[in-house]
């Protein structure tokens, strides 16, 4: 039997909330289940691969913000390849594959469905 | 499939649009029945839902809780068990 | 069937207890069974012990309660997500010696009907029960 | 000296969220310390104010939702005359006056700038 | 200037602890003062006594407490948002018997750095403040 | 006075301005500032700011996390600092 297909889908920016950081989380339980493991980005869920994200310098004495989006690159190693990026999502926020911290298939709208429809499980965040 | 969501913004209602496909239904739950109150939007919501052959449907109890009353013929009213009915007939859901 | 439910949502700021509930007490009375619920992200919050709602407000962490000792449904909080947000059970208390004072501390901040898991458990869940359903 | 003048803005709709329940505890607190009060109702927020919401019988083995909106209709009882909702925002939901369930100002945008700089304190909810 | 400050976001599903924080240390660097910080609707999850972070994660609580007993700046828990969402002192657990086992039980739910009162205190500080600052 | 909000669909931004008025400054804090990286929405709020003459600013810190750059002369970047002294220079806050 091949391994069962889930979906994991981001729509929001990072920093004003955990969905990314607790994305992550799932994502990686679900490659460690060896499921096939796909990650789609979309709305702002797109702004989580944008480069020259800066956390400024460690100072102990403000509090402190992770940079957790610098996980995105390593999802590689854990064995989940299949990063997709709604075309329609970068357009309409001014960014495009060059802003990406890594790189992403570009994936229309009707290639949403097919993906969907392919997958077993659809995690949303 | 089943997608439900708290629709805010007008604009909202067609997010999830790019999830479905034929044979697909929508459920408006919790805020997302506000909609139904909107007669400019739905209609081509509607419309584009109605092109695409994928149902739309509401749930009662949320629409009853908020004052709303569905002058949409196109839009199914369930109750919690109608809800409870779409997700045995649909595969997977997808939450929005 | 077998449902497997998954809550992201926060007391109050979501209506998604109420909603999940309403929903799980209709799938059992059409014959359905709930595998667990999972309460993620800001679901977790949905587990606090000392959440005391006002008399006619509903009260949403004693009504999973009652549906789960009705229904025998496993109530699951993740670890991680709880932890972030500050509920967890008795032995993460005295584990993590948070409580003020640790002779007497044997209080976690989750109901002890909830158990708290990681997060393989709902993938595991996902995996063996048919249909799989997420209140935001 | 005048009594400061106090403005409560509720812009989300009931039931999906404690914003109006909170909103309330707040403007009767207002009320209390002999503040002018005066209420705002916003975009969603105007929904709080629909007539005909019905939350069904009460069930005991049922989770029960407390039909706190009819406390708008007793505001005028603890001195909190003025109610406001923005007519563009009943407009564009395909209500009007007639579908609320308390007597309140209809108010357009350039009369709610006036409103704010009257007012010493703003809440939002 | 003397500045009140409203903080209504939740822990994590908000940015608003960060923000309020840095804002405040911000103006106290200024030269101005934080009559106090008032936490109202999901703001009271920022008290959570049990909120346990990963290591290198922003700790918002603690960074509350910090700030307050470097410059005396007191926290403020709204008794009625607290209580629903289970947010409690000491006092207030042992008043309600809500700990498991009653005679052991001295353990709220909000850290002791912060004090829990009703909106009257908010409206107050309002009234006496110089500026009103709210981070959702 | 200052408004700021998380910004979430581009028809959010417009919301506050039923608040502000001339002499008003508006404050992108958080999700807000990513606004500023839409070439589009963004050129039609500034006009109607600059012709009510209504300021715009943006929390520099959420940009630098966020990697936004800001590419309008029409907005000033301030750091925490600049927020204070924003909260110091107008009466009140309107948070959105």
């Amino acid at each position: 039997m091949s391994a069962k297909k889930y979906l994991y889908v981001i729509t929001k920016a990072p920093y004003s909330n955990a969905a990314g950081i607790e994305a992550l989380d799932a994502i990686l339980i679900g490659a460690s289940f060896e499921l096939d493991v796909s990650v789609l980005f979309l709305h702002n869920g797109v702004f989580q691969l944008k480069d020259n994200q800066d956390i400024g310098v460690k100072d102990s004495s403000l509090p402190n913000v992770k940079q957790f989006t610098k996980t995105y690159k390593a999802l590689e190693d854990f064995g989940v390849n299949q990063l997709y990026v709604q075309d329609q999502s970068l357009d309409a926020r001014g960014l495009s594959e060059s802003d990406l911290i890594v790189p992403a298939k570009l994936i229309d709208s009707q290639s949403i469905k097919v993906l969907v429809s392919e997958h077993d499980q659809v995690f949303t965040f | 499939m089943v997608i439900n969501r708290s629709w805010h913004e007008q604009v909202a209602l067609f997010e999830p649009l790019c999830f479905a496909q034929s044979g697909d239904t929508i459920l408006l739950l919790e805020d997302a029945v506000l909609a139904m109150q909107s007669p400019i939007t739905l209609a081509s919501f509607l419309a584009k839902c109605q092109a695409n052959q994928i149902s739309v449907a509401a749930l009662l109890d949320d629409c009853r809780l908020r004052g709303i009353d569905n002058k949409y013929p196109q839009i199914d009213l369930v109750d919690y068990t109608g809800y409870v009915d779409l997700v045995i007939a649909h595969d997977k859901q997808v939450a929005w | 069937m077998n449902v497997n439910i998954l809550v992201t949502g926060a007391l109050y700021s979501s209506q998604s207890a109420y909603s999940a509930l309403r929903f799980c007490q209709a799938a059992v009375a059409a014959g359905h069974s709930i595998s667990q619920v999972f309460f993620y992200q800001d679901g977790v919050t949905q587990a606090n012990l000392y959440s005391l709602p006002l008399d006619d407000e509903f009260d949403a962490v004693n009504s999973w309660v009652r549906f789960s000792q009705q229904t025998s449904t496993p109530l699951v909080v993740c670890v991680s997500a709880g932890e972030r947000r500050g509920l967890m059970s008795d032995e993460q208390v005295l584990e993590h010696h948070l409580g003020r004072n640790a002779a007497i501390d044997s209080n976690g901040s989750a109901h002890s009907q909830f158990s708290v898991a990681g997060l393989g458990v709902l993938h595991q869940a996902s995996l063996d029960s048919e249909r799989m359903v997420t209140f935001k």
